[in-house]
């Protein structure tokens, strides 16, 4: 979070790209766009573009990191090199070494690690474009990608990040909004149950805004659970034929 | 797998005293173990402070040195956070480069600092663009019973309270003293069998299903969280962890940070 | 194990497919699949393309920065190309720093842009011996399912087709367009049972005994050429493949590179 | 290849260094030069100087590379810091790992993997004094490094480049004629069945020229198969009292 | 060693602290400062504060590097960050790899290893501040831990440096005096018999010097070996109540 | 374990053959293999030297270029000190970042010449704080019969003799020679079943309990000294080894450094 706060991004109650303060960003989802994963995901919010694959259950590597009792989850979120302003240099950073690690508890209690002794389910996030808000778009991209490879979950995981502008609670900052605003709050929930997996902060925040925001944003989480159902349902009514092939 | 078996019969004997609303030492549920803080006790560095909670034991050292702006803030001075878990501190802790752990230890901790405004920046500056001050907070755990973060955040913070700009080695000439302008606490609560456990020791770490860590200021507002683990939480569990945060925050503030 | 197996029968498959003439896909011997061609999608980046060839997809994007000048070339700007075989893409890929193979792949489409001088490296000094526009070119896998080299090389040519030179970011003024002097083309040819096959897919690089990429320029002549795999060639076949080489990088030029 | 050509490579027909355009550099070898080695080979050509190792077959490490069904081939082309102008900083660069993939794939159709499940077979190049052409110097000295250390061969390797200057196609390009000249071909074969086993080729060259260069690099293959033949032949009528004593 | 002797060390016959020639710097050592190690202790001499501690007997990692007719010793001297004038980067760089092989060999003739095939008994040193001398330190610290930790060993180690300033030989150097003095001679030894476990030397001293040096460092090597097993005694009388504890 | 085995049998000969007061060879206690230097003999060096001690073979080249110096000696050129274990020299090394055994030799090696003040750091300073020439002292071993130490040592001195200046490469006058100023010589003795052995090969190395390395001056003072190995050494033996150590130095100081 920035300190100055010179930069208006509230006029007339609209934000800068007119939406207002609990609306989302368009989401667009496609399921399966990757023939060699096993199960895929094309995510956009607003300018982000995220790509995410599911890879297992298969032998975990190295054999000493196995656990006998259940699955180990992998999860590398990573940006391209171009999806940034300045270039980014390829390989893991500080920042995506901690995004995939919360990224990665935020699927633990939904995900039945205990099926797949020693194996590994492994997801991989790639940031193509952004525009704040990466890794919710990778969480929200990531949990169809393993309902679409296949890998047993208790339910899907819905992600969203509520931030402040100007002094007020908003959902769903964009890169303008991050780099001018207050405070940024990401969250990942189970929809159904309302469950919170995933939960960072930084920024000010008093505690009622952070109260507010934790609604706002829980709220935002099951409109995105509707999308993930939506496309996945569309999915795989459309692709029943190709299930028939695959099976034979 | 003998070391797996251990684990799961602490886990088990955690998660029974729980249930019986009692903890190990005897503590309650919302009770950190003693702390102490010491400062000023390396001299090379200039700031530093040993925190211990409980037998959990951190060296905080702050060293300050001449170097570039960062291209989009060139009128700010520096931040870099690190940790290091030695593994000197913890059997489970290996050689080698930072892991996810120690990464996410320095950014937590990174964020309280930061996200406060604890340091005025701007007060870093030398020239513009040029030459600024670069604050390197150094975590160095000693000891690992737990907790880490807390220990790190409060080691950070009550090094900084008595930070030297070393102008005369730079042949620099200027204020010495940089105060701070905020003192951010980290509480880390666990929640193990459905109750809030403040100040979560190793065992308990290991019982918990999911850890929060809530970062306040001086004035009760919020300047960081962190949850991590891998179970879920609900938004009452959430919100009470972030009230009893923090409280206890302003409790460790008035008892340890006093001189600001 | 029992992957292996799978890997022996398939090349078995292709093996007695192409004894009989035939390909996968139903493809001729000289055919490529189906290729598409979509440039400038990425915001963040100056250029960019999405090339698909069959299922095998690759986004390139490349970053235009200012930098200093090699030493050695003080009036010229810099070339960096680089490929990311990320996990995403295919079972084989392993995190971690380039292997031999992302490697060879950078360099091969590193040569074709770099030998067919398709980028006038004059036109990216600003201050000679101090300040060039350095171009990064990024290959990112998404998806293999064979010949990276030509999908990665046709990416890299279309991004630079409508490369921006970002002077207002840098408070600059001059030309913001890049005009290319040439379109350097691959087209990569597998020896499977003694026969070439245009453009192989995953199962046919596997099922191959060697591969050649040649990159051949706009008038015809060649820029670059890579022999690769465990095989031997003869004579006439590597004149052959060469022919055949610099036909389909004509038709790909015409039909994807028309702006030129 | 750089772009000037302003400084004449060829005057009056010939080259700076007095050759014609067909015309190798000299070349000189000498085998079982280490004695830790299992085979060695020193080899200069021109201003290149290289000393090749050969170690194996042995057990390969790490176990997980193992190949049940035939040996694995180790190839580590190198370059020592001092044996270029600007001092090379030890360790691997990308140039590095190209040229050493590109090498060992020129040994794959030759040396009999299958004889030696699990096991790795390790060549080690590394080059001492550098101008131009070092990656072929490189393969031709493991050629006959792996003649020395027994490995079993169908044939050896022999390697040549070709390049163009001032417009010509001439042989085994000097530094000096790399750095002002226009194209660069590298190729390695084996002579007697005219395989080609590596190829590469940078720069500029008409389809034509290819052809002329490829002819010209082939034909030079065979002068240095016979250099190697004869190195190979002098050592081993040399070394027969000393095989007899190893025998012991 | 610098060259400049211009600063004067030795004023009046003293040096700079006050001491004498042939003086130690006082040394405190506490044992068992820490819970999660199996052995532990803080020591600091004058200016210099280090931490050591030992893990094991335990498990080997990784597999490969197991000896199966002993344990094996790792040893890893670190400095933090913070303790020396100019922030140290983390991780290991040459001199700390020096350090910590010279220091390990100093403890390979007293640790019974062979008791334990295939295990590591592990030895970390943490320097938190420095003022010369800090290998040799490290090592006293090491020993009390190892013996701390309860590891078998046939004696005690303990470890000084003398060294050469304003022409003079002189025990135990501060960092002035190692900034600007003429040679610095590290030694470690076993006392009971006068084995020397380590030596290494740099700088400038004549063979007299040396022999001297030498002499006067194992000297004080005997003094701080009654001063480690004084603290190890002093500790033991008083933990027996705590042992007793642990053995429930 | 083959391997091990082996190791083993080869100890045992080493030591039944000390014990009976011989050496592989034939050679005394206290005797040198055959030592061979040739100095220059790489063109792209600014000075060079391949040492032979027996079967034992150290190519060191020195590279002289233009940089910075360090912040606390700003009117000194630099010395870099750098030793590859390449695998072509030894069935026991590996490719890979230098390890302790690679890291100590260079250290060893660095120490001599700069503890001895071999070269006069002062004669390589062109602009203080700003331009000073770095000395980059290569040592690359070709073949490891034991006791690389010496061979590298003597190698790097060897070098450092004919050194040139390369002023003319950037565009500078100046002197070209830089005449040494000492020559330190190490000679390293290995303690084998009670005897001092100079010059250990590698079986001897591996039968020794410890070696000591003395490096001295062309005045027969030490410049450095390095105990490596898992044994102890008494008082007497030091002292032995040092004067040892002096003299056989002296011998090769005469008849392979003699231009000084």
């Amino acid at each position: 979070m920035k300190e100055g706060t010179e930069r208006k991004l509230i006029i007339d109650g609209k934000r800068l790209d007119g939406r207002g303060f609990e609306e989302l960003r368009p989401i667009k989802i496609e399921i399966g766009v990757l023939k060699r994963a096993d199960g895929s995901c094309y995510l956009e919010v607003g300018d982000n573009k995220v790509i995410a694959a599911v890879y297992g259950p298969r032998e975990m590597h190295p054999r000493h990191a196995q656990d006998a009792k259940m699955a180990v989850i992998k999860y590398r979120y990573n940006m391209a090199p171009f999806s940034v302003d300045d270039r980014k240099r390829p390989g893991p950073d500080r920042r995506s070494v901690e995004i995939s690690k919360v990224s990665r508890e935020a699927f633990d209690p939904v995900i039945m690690k205990e099926y797949y002794p020693k194996m590994a389910i492994e997801v991989y996030v790639e940031m193509l474009q952004s525009d704040a808000g990466t890794r919710t778009a990778g969480i929200n991209a990531a949990s169809v990608a393993l309902a679409d490879a296949g890998i047993p979950m208790t339910d899907l995981v819905s992600s969203i990040a509520v931030g402040k502008i100007d002094g007020e609670v908003v959902l769903d900052l964009t890169g303008v909004e991050d780099n001018n605003g207050e405070a940024d709050m990401p969250i990942a929930m189970i929809a159904r149950t309302n469950t919170i997996t995933a939960l960072q902060m930084d920024g000010h925040l008093t505690k009622e805004e952070f109260k507010r925001g934790l609604k706002l944003a829980m709220g935002a989480c099951h409109q995105i659970y509707e999308l993930q159902r939506a496309a996945l349902i569309e999915r795989y009514s459309k692709s029943e034929g190709r299930e028939e092939k695959k099976r034979d | 797998m003998g070391l797996e078996i251990i684990a799961d019969i602490r886990k088990d004997y955690v998660c029974n005293l729980v249930r019986g609303g009692k903890r190990e030492e005897g503590r309650g549920f919302r009770e950190y173990r003693e702390i102490s803080v010491e400062r000023d006790i390396i001299k090379r560095a200039e700031g530093s402070a040993r925190v211990k909670i409980g037998d959990t034991e951190v060296l905080v050292g702050v060293k300050v040195e001449l170097g570039e702006p960062f291209s989009d803030t060139p009128d700010k001075g520096v931040i870099i956070t690190n940790a290091e878990l030695v593994p000197l501190a913890s059997p489970e802790f290996e050689s080698g480069p930072p892991n996810e752990n120690s990464v996410q230890l320095a950014r937590v901790v990174d964020r309280g600092i930061r996200e406060s405004k604890a340091i005025d920046l701007e007060k870093l500056c030398i020239e513009e663009g040029e030459k600024v001050w670069i604050v390197f907070i150094d975590v160095h755990v000693l000891d690992n019973d737990g907790n880490l973060v807390d220990a790190a955040a409060l080691g950070a913070i009550a090094a900084l309270l008595d930070i030297r700009i070393p102008n005369e080695r730079y042949g620099l000439t200027g204020e010495n003293t940089l105060p701070m302008r905020d003192t951010p606490v980290a509480v880390t609560m666990a929640e193990v069998e459905g109750n809030i456990l403040v100040d979560p020791n190793f065992n308990e770490e290991n019982a918990a299903t999911s850890r929060l860590t809530v970062i306040s200021n001086a004035d009760g507002s919020l300047s960081g969280m962190q949850k991590s683990g891998s179970g879920g939480l609900k938004e009452e569990e959430v919100v009470e962890m972030v009230e009893i945060g923090i409280e206890k925050a302003r409790e460790i503030r008035e008892k340890y940070l006093s001189p600001l």
